[in-house]
């Protein structure tokens, strides 16, 4: 609980000095004339943090892991270099829609949110917001060396290393960047992993939730967000 | 392009001409006399295609250098022209009245180096970083490495050797120099 | 708007009949193609671990780890490239840079995995599907070089020039053959660990790339204080395990090192070294023998600021390297360029001064703080075939030394030389020299046990030989000399299988029935030498060790069992004037720590 | 009130053969289009798994009532239609609760609908549902326009508004089908159709590339499954609509399935070879080419 | 084709109002106005970008660029990698033709260097960067319909790519990146058989191009989206930095390899197209001809390569390559247009800087910021992908 708390207070706007103008704490009069304060972050967002939902008869949610497993709908959000590789999984040689993978052009539809490479600060921060955008259960893949320890901007000042510091990753593929056939590769290997029960990243992401936020803090300077979006 | 010099050099005080190839020539010319030089290139000389503008940290001579690089679509000809100013203060005169896609590279500018050019459009709104509190991240002071380690969370398990070290550990461990 | 028009596009409907492009099993059916770039293969038995790879991976993505099962020894550092697949690019650099071409990339490329620690392996170590595939990216065919693999042509006399003089046959690097063969230089280090005296071999190269003379000549001095005579004469054993010379040429190391100790006048030593000022201590010591680790052991302690006094039984200094070696490679100015600095330093010499004879070893301890000997093998070896107590018949060591001290030596029309190591070349060569400004013509063989690919002797000095009319005929066992009515005739050898045994012992085995004779007049044998160690007197030899070969065990300060006696160089570990510099160079260190208190004599 | 049960059954039992007829259709067609691309595309089944995975998801917010309420109005536009309307002709089990005056119900309920995802999409908050729904309503209304007056030609023609009557006067042979009796009205009518199945150049309502994905842009779980079964159903009645209007009804299972699969395919034939039109150009064709032809169809039959 | 006349247009010139700065006055509160952001996740957007717009109906009255969401610093990074180490680095700098960024960083290091590069590397340079830009354009030509939700051309100039990457894969050993013009020269050989299964694959491309203007050029609902929209003023060209197809689009016939040739382009007969009407049709047909050009480069170059084994020239040792002092700016003609790149040297083995001048700097920022303003926002993508916008490249 005390944690909670901290990181509600932490997203004090007072604090933060890149918060946008019209995000910070303001008064506003009612048309009743009376005035009351507004915390656009608080008020306009839903504040329910994160639960758990786990899951409940085993036979029916192996039921429904395979009808999740062969339904990846997957976000068209390219992140990074491996985007340029997506196209040609939907065109004529891959044709991953054979797969089950189909691409939403929203999160709130999506199950599967490609990290396809190095992420930019300014990006981890849409990402994030897209990753708590999606619904439950919801998978992570990662792509390419940078997802994985940070490739070739290591060394960046504007990149992350690793991206299972700040979502929960079910799998990786590695390349730089994979080729279609890999990306393929790492669907199939998703699918497993859906169909044992062990994407579970969702309700990892719950459980750790604040270990989560601590860390993607830490990097984005300017949260300017509410802490949980959904 | 002798010429154009020749010209440039009563006109503008243009120092340190080189030529880089038949096509290609760099000056350097004074912080004050440097809008009305391009102006005049552009406007009289025909160098109507403006390349880049970009700066150079020079950090040991404590000076940036700007660095326009112009280019005459009809002659075929680029001239680069250096501007030096003072890194302690770095102020430049904008010149995005002369091209409007100038106010971007000043936004870059202003936002990588810290250069500033008063008067530009949009000049102090943040351009490619958001929240960025440290010092302007081009600079040659800035430390990206340390930077990226300290911020970003490396994969531990990482380690080398290099390779005469440890041989020396494993073969003569106990000569000193 | 035409009619036309509006139809057209209907035509993709025809597509509809067409088959569908999809690829049936994209993990199968379409592997990478032949040059593909996908994960890293290693040939770990050809790999050595210079960790060049590493060196230029702009990804940090290669560590060079140990590996077990692999030892470290000279010319393999013992580590292998471990690769870090959160970081590699596959841009293939590290395998067009691999100095061994033990790296390539296979034509592998779906690896997938939950676990993102899964993704760093040392290729082939951590065993991984793709380890047997044969296609995939390789270093490129043709002129694809990252760095040079020839030598910077370095000049010679021509063998008409040189093979009846004595002046220098090697002439050196200009500084843009010295900048360009240093820019060879991959900085991997492997070298260090061979080279006996362990010099900053990557750090002076890289000052002769940058032309920082003095920086460079700095290093040489940390560790070797004869750079000009190394600089020739040297054995260069780090050039053998040069991993540039994997895939090309070694480094020519010994000439860079030339290089830089040639550019500096003996005037600057000082000024350079910053030795302008010791400060000198008032312990003294006793150094017997102004070879390679006398001088050598000497010039550290001086820097020490000991008195040193060197005890010479010859009428000038250098040892071997004067009078064994002869002037054609290294001219004795260069030689007292390096002795005169030392000299300079505060170490005093007296010549023709005999320990044992002119002055007693005893007498040294009771004068002196502390003893070094580097008395060097000075005596001929024999083959002890029968004939070789003829009076033509002669050792090598003796014939060198009397051409150094510029005495005439014997000589004949047809002379055969015994042995395949370096001194019998310097013998054989002399001597081609010697014939040819006495008869115009040379006839000299020389033979070793050693076939000619086993020949201790350095490649180029066996090729320099032949250049210079000498016949050099090895793989022959000497049987014995023919002497016809006390004239000597000539030399029976039989072929020689093999010289040693699986387990690497010395012990040659012979073809019986492949017999040759080489006729000759006089007779040459330089098949090694063997120390003198007569002035170490009764009393003395009673408180040393001595190994079950006759050689003196000492500690790696090469300090004997007397603990004020240090005894390093040729008589410690076989000739060799880049050991004996090591040696002397611990020796001093020991002598320092002795003189301090804090070393004590323990045997293994 | 026995009969009204078992009449209930059947339709229900109707509903799910167009429930699974409207997603094997919309599967096929997928595959069509993928053909044309020369892909392989979907398995047949996807459509199903995706709806199971929908309904399965664990967790989904929600923006208010009306984001309820807006599937659940989408999803009664669509059965709205299905209720009225009689699938196979002369058969007592399958005409559903078809009556006099279906055909005004079920041009009501085609708008019905739209205007109940209105208020869900609007609800939802985000600008692109709202600039998707306000494209769909305007686009919706011209498309109804010619739609309306080709059926108030055939109402003319076949003095009726009920879909079972007009269907019964197409019987007795091909040539007795709308399509050869009133063209005029036909053409105009599936014209129309293309932009009620909102395939290109009218998919505007849904552009992916620019409002992603209109009034759907926040639904998601079960929401939006509610919204995909609807548009199974929905289909599969529009192509049925059609096909009672102007291509003589069916009489059994095979003719429905073909003729559905048919005049649905018609929108994909032209969708999948053209780009779409902005939203002010595919109102003014609609109010240029077929309500042109649409009064055309009127004015021959007062 | 003359411009699409509608119907009716409403008269905008004065709406919104703008103050004494043309900048318009925009009151969000008015409720006239809607913000709509666009991206960075969005399927139109042409990478990881976003546009921030604002709206008034379906029509924008105000377009800002906001890119960064794809910044690494290159700039930085190279500054700490040595030549050979920037070369892989400097290839990530514009995903979709990374070919550009080897091309002119190796161009750069070699003028400063001095060093020759051998002929045979020269035309293989050259082959690989037209097939570089004929991958691009198989992809951009067929994509601008794409955005009007036409994909099928897309998909089928996709599977055409395909073969160009196969190709590529052959060549370099690699499908997306490259990696293999590098400083002296080339990473390897034609292999055995490449000619002639690469002039299989552009017969097949030339049938793609004869399907491609069936479907989409002929298209009129694709003629009604495009012609006469996205118009881009010829007095814009100069004073917005517009090079490649959209100048070339809008009567400016820049070509970098025909004004300032570069490798062995004066030897190769080609003539860059050049049209007038400067609209996103316009821009789609430049794109097409580029698209003819280039296979019709190809066959000349795979006509006349020569097949010496000589394909890098002897340089340093790459390990500590020092370049001497000096800046250069090296270009290139890219897909998008004029690619370049200045290198400061300070005589050490890294660069001292390192700037890239690609055309989307100016085509996505200034140029696109100004082309949306009173464009209806279905055609918002479009006049993105005609202008052909790579977003890493904007902010490196």
């Amino acid at each position: 609980m005390s944690e909670e708390q901290n990181i509600n207070q932490n997203n004090e706007p007072k604090e933060d000095k890149f918060l946008a103008e019209e995000n910070k704490i303001r008064l506003v009069t009612g048309p009743d004339g009376k005035q009351f304060q507004v915390n656009p972050l608080d008020d306009y967002f839903c504040d329910k943090r994160p639960q758990v939902v786990a899951p409940k008869n085993k036979i029916i949610e192996k039921f429904l892991n395979w009808a999740r497993a062969e339904s990846l709908w997957v976000l068209g959000f390219g992140t990074g270099c491996g985007s340029i590789e997506i196209p040609p999984l939907l065109s004529p040689r891959f044709d991953a829609f054979r797969y089950g993978v189909q691409m939403r052009p929203t999160p709130r539809q999506s199950s599967v949110l490609i990290i396809s490479g190095y992420l930019a600060v300014k990006t981890l921060k849409r990402a994030i917001r897209t990753y708590e955008q999606m619904q439950s259960p919801k998978y992570v893949m990662a792509l390419g060396s940078c997802t994985i320890n940070g490739g070739m901007y290591y060394d960046s000042y504007n990149t992350i290393n690793r991206v299972d510091q700040y979502l929960p990753v079910d799998v990786y593929v590695a390349g730089c960047m994979p080729r279609p056939e890999a990306l393929l590769a790492g669907f199939v290997k998703l699918k497993e992993r859906i169909k044992a029960g062990n994407a579970e990243g969702a309700n990892e992401y719950a459980e750790k939730f604040d270990w989560y936020k601590a860390n993607q803090k830490k990097i984005i300077k300017n949260w300017n967000m509410p802490d949980y979006n959904w | 392009m002798d010429k154009i010099i020749k010209d440039l050099t009563s006109r503008f005080k243009v120092t340190d001409y080189i030529q880089q190839r038949p096509n290609m020539a760099y000056v350097t010319v004074q912080k004050e006399l440097a809008i009305s030089l391009i102006t005049h290139m552009r406007d009289i000389e025909g160098f109507t295609h403006f390349v880049l503008l970009t700066a150079v940290d020079w950090i040991e001579d404590n000076l940036f250098q700007l660095t326009y690089i112009l280019n005459s679509p009809d002659k075929k000809v680029d001239l680069g022209i250096r501007v030096m100013i003072d890194r302690e203060n770095p102020t430049m005169d904008s010149a995005h009245h002369l091209w409007q896609q100038v106010a971007t590279y000043q936004r870059e500018l202003k936002e990588m180096f810290g250069i500033d050019f008063p008067g530009s459009p949009r000049v102090d709104e943040s351009f490619i970083l958001e929240g960025w509190d440290d010092i302007p991240p081009y600079r040659r002071d800035f430390d990206t490495l340390k930077y990226a380690e300290e911020t970003y969370f490396p994969r531990d398990g990482r380690g080398s050797n290099d390779p005469a070290e440890y041989m020396k550990k494993k073969l003569y461990p106990d000569e000193e120099k | 708007m035409s009619l036309k028009d509006l139809l057209t596009p209907f035509t993709a409907w025809k597509n509809v009949f067409e088959d569908s492009y999809v690829v049936k099993d994209p993990f199968n059916d379409r592997p990478g193609a032949d040059r593909y770039r996908g994960f890293h293969k290693n040939d770990i038995s050809e790999c050595i671990g210079c960790g060049t790879c590493e060196e230029i991976c702009e990804n940090k993505a290669i560590d060079l780890v140990p590996v077990e099962g692999i030892d470290t020894k000279d010319g393999d550092s013992g580590l292998r490239p471990r690769v870090d697949y959160g970081r590699c690019c596959w841009c293939a650099l590290c395998v067009d840079v691999c100095t061994t071409n033990s790296l390539s990339l296979s034509n592998e490329y779906t690896w997938v995995s939950e676990d993102p620690e899964d993704f760093r392996f040392i290729p082939g170590v951590d065993k991984k599907p793709w380890d047997d595939n044969e296609k995939g990216w390789k270093k490129p065919e043709g002129e694809y070089n990252f760095y040079e693999p020839e030598r910077v042509h370095m000049e010679h006399l021509e063998p008409e020039a040189r093979d009846n003089s004595f002046i220098e046959m090697v002439k050196g690097f200009s500084k843009e053959q010295a900048q360009k063969e240093a820019d060879r230089c991959v900085e991997c280090g492997i070298c260090v660990a061979t080279c006996p005296a362990h010099m900053g071999i990557p750090e002076y190269i890289k000052a002769v790339r940058q032309d920082d003379i003095e920086q460079g000549f700095k290093i040489l001095y940390e560790t070797n204080p004869l750079p000009e005579i190394c600089g020739r004469i040297c054995t260069h054993k780090c050039e053998t395990v040069c991993s540039v010379g994997h895939n090309g040429d070694p480094l020519s190391i010994r000439w860079l090192k030339r290089y830089i100790a040639d550019q500096v006048d003996s005037e600057d030593y000082k000024k350079v070294l910053g030795t302008e000022n010791i400060e000198k201590n008032d312990r003294k010591v006793a150094i017997i023998g102004a070879g390679p680790a006398g001088l050598s052991a000497a010039h550290y302690l001086a820097l020490a600021g000991y008195n040193c006094t060197i005890f010479e039984k010859l009428p000038e200094a250098g040892g071997m390297m004067r009078y064994g070696i002869p002037e054609y490679r290294l001219p004795y100015d260069q030689l007292d360029k390096d002795i005169n600095y030392i000299k300079s330093l505060g170490v005093e010499i007296k010549y023709n001064t005999s320990v044992g004879k002119d002055i007693l070893l005893n007498d040294l301890k009771r004068e002196y703080d502390a003893v070094f000997a580097g008395t060097g093998l000075h005596l001929g070896r024999s083959t002890r075939i029968p004939g070789t107590d003829h009076e033509q018949v002669y050792m090598a060591a003796d014939l060198l030394r009397e051409i150094s001290l510029g005495n005439e030596i014997p000589l004949a029309e047809k002379i055969v030389v015994i042995g395949g190591g370096n001194v019998a070349m310097d013998i054989t060569r002399s001597i081609a020299r010697l014939q040819n400004k006495k008869y115009g013509k040379v006839d000299v063989t020389a033979t070793s046990l050693e076939s000619e690919d086993i020949m201790p002797a350095d490649r180029e000095e066996v090729v320099e030989a032949r250049e210079e009319k000498a016949i050099v005929d090895p793989g022959w066992g000497p049987e014995k000399i023919e002497i016809e009515e006390g004239k000597l005739k000539g030399l029976h050898v039989k072929k020689c299988l093999s010289v040693f045994d699986e387990a690497g012992r010395f012990s040659p085995t012979f073809d019986e029935e492949n017999h040759k004779f080489f006729p000759a007049d006089m007779i040459v044998e330089s098949i090694g030498q063997g120390a003198d160690l007569s002035y170490i007197s009764d009393d003395i030899r009673d408180n040393i060790e001595f190994n079950e070969r006759g050689r003196m065990v000492v500690n790696e300060y090469f300090q004997s069992k007397a603990e004020w006696l240090f005894v390093g160089g040729d008589i410690i570990q076989g000739p060799d004037v880049i050991h004996g510099i090591a040696n002397g160079h611990q020796a001093a260190r020991g002598i320092d720590k002795y003189l301090n208190g804090d070393l004590k004599y323990k045997s293994e | 009130m026995n009969d009204i049960i078992i009449k209930l059954l059947w339709t229900l039992l109707g509903l799910f053969i167009v429930l699974n007829w409207g997603m094997l259709m919309g599967a096929s067609m997928r595959k069509i289009v993928a053909r044309v691309a020369h892909r392989r595309g979907i398995p047949i089944y996807q459509p199903w798994l995706d709806l199971i995975k929908l309904y399965a998801k664990r967790t989904s917010i929600s923006h208010g009532v009306m984001f309820y309420l807006g599937p659940v109005f989408r999803l009664g536009g669509g059965v709205g239609i299905f209720l009225f309307l009689p699938l196979i002709y002369g058969s007592e089990y399958w005409s559903n609760f078809s009556w006099a005056g279906d055909l005004v119900l079920i041009l009501y309920f085609q708008f019905f609908g739209m205007l109940g995802m209105a208020l869900g999409a609007g609800e939802g908050g985000h600008p692109n549902s709202v600039i998707g729904i306000t494209r769909g309503l305007s686009q919706f209304t011209t498309v109804e326009i010619p739609l309306t007056l080709a059926v108030i030609s055939l109402a003319l023609q076949y003095n009726t508004l009920s879909i079972t009557e007009i269907v019964a006067a197409q019987q007795g042979g091909v040539q007795n089908w709308t399509l050869f009796t009133n063209p005029v009205a036909t053409v105009a009518g599936m014209l129309s159709l293309l932009g009620a199945l909102r395939h290109a150049p009218f998919n505007l309502v849904k552009a992916p590339n620019e409002v992603p994905i209109g009034p759907p842009t926040e639904y998601h779980s079960a929401f939006l499954g509610v919204l995909r079964t609807n548009g199974a159903v929905l289909h599969v009645v529009e192509a049925a609509l059609f096909m009672n209007l102007f291509f003589g009804g069916a009489t059994n299972w095979a003719e429905f399935i073909i003729k559905t699969f048919l005049i649905y395919f018609w929108s994909v034939f032209v969708g999948v070879v053209h780009p779409r039109f902005r939203i002010e150009q595919s109102v003014v064709w609609f109010l240029k080419i077929p309500l042109a032809i649409g009064v055309l169809a009127v004015i021959l039959y007062i | 084709m003359k411009r699409n006349k509608l119907i009716w247009q409403p008269d905008r010139s004065k709406y919104p109002e703008h103050d004494s700065n043309g900048k318009p006055i925009v009151d969000l509160k008015s409720q006239k106005f809607t913000k709509l952001w666009q991206g960075p996740n969005h399927p139109g957007v042409t990478g990881n970008m976003s546009l921030e717009l604002t709206l008034s109906g379906d029509e924008v009255v105000e377009a800002k660029t906001h890119v960064g969401y794809l910044h690494r610093g290159f700039e930085k990074l190279m500054e700490r990698r040595t030549y050979m180490q920037c070369f892989p680095t400097s290839i990530r700098m514009c995903v979709a033709e990374p070919d550009s960024n080897e091309y002119v960083l190796s161009a750069a290091v070699e003028e400063l260097s001095g060093i020759e590069v051998p002929e045979t590397a020269q035309w293989l340079r050259m082959l690989a960067l037209e097939m570089a830009r004929l991958q691009v354009l198989l992809r951009v030509v067929p994509g601008i319909a794409s955005t009007l939700s036409l994909g099928l051309g897309s998909q089928w100039g996709m599977y055409m790519r395909e073969h160009i990457l196969d190709r590529f894969e052959e060549l370099t050993g690699g499908r997306i990146y490259h990696m293999y013009i590098l400083p002296g020269g080339v990473r390897g050989q034609l292999p055995d058989g490449f000619k002639k299964r690469m002039l299989e694959n552009l017969d097949m491309i030339d049938g793609f191009i004869k399907r491609i203007e069936d479907l989409i050029f002929s298209n009129n609902v694709f003629k009604k989206r495009t012609v006469g929209v996205g118009i881009l003023k010829p007095e814009w060209v100069d004073q917005f930095g517009v090079v490649g197809p959209p100048a070339r689009g809008a009567g400016f016939k820049r070509d970098v390899r025909k004004d300032y040739p570069y490798l062995k382009y004066n030897e190769i007969d080609f003539d860059p197209f050049m049209a007038t009407d400067s609209d996103i049709y316009t821009r789609a047909i430049v794109r097409k001809q580029d698209l003819i050009m280039t296979v019709d480069i190809i066959r000349q170059i795979l006509d006349k390569i020569p097949n010496d084994k000589e394909i890098r020239a002897k340089t340093p040792n790459v390990l500590h390559l020092e370049i001497p002092k000096g800046e250069v700016y090296a270009r290139s003609e890219s897909s998008r247009g004029e690619y370049g790149m200045y290198i400061v040297s300070d005589g050490s083995k890294y660069p001292r800087r390192v700037n890239l001048r690609g055309p989307s700097y100016t085509h996505a920022v200034a140029l696109l910021e100004k082309m949306l303003i009173n464009a209806n926002i279905s055609d918002v993508h479009a006049i993105m992908v005609s202008l052909q916008t790579c977003p890493p490249e904007i902010e490196r």
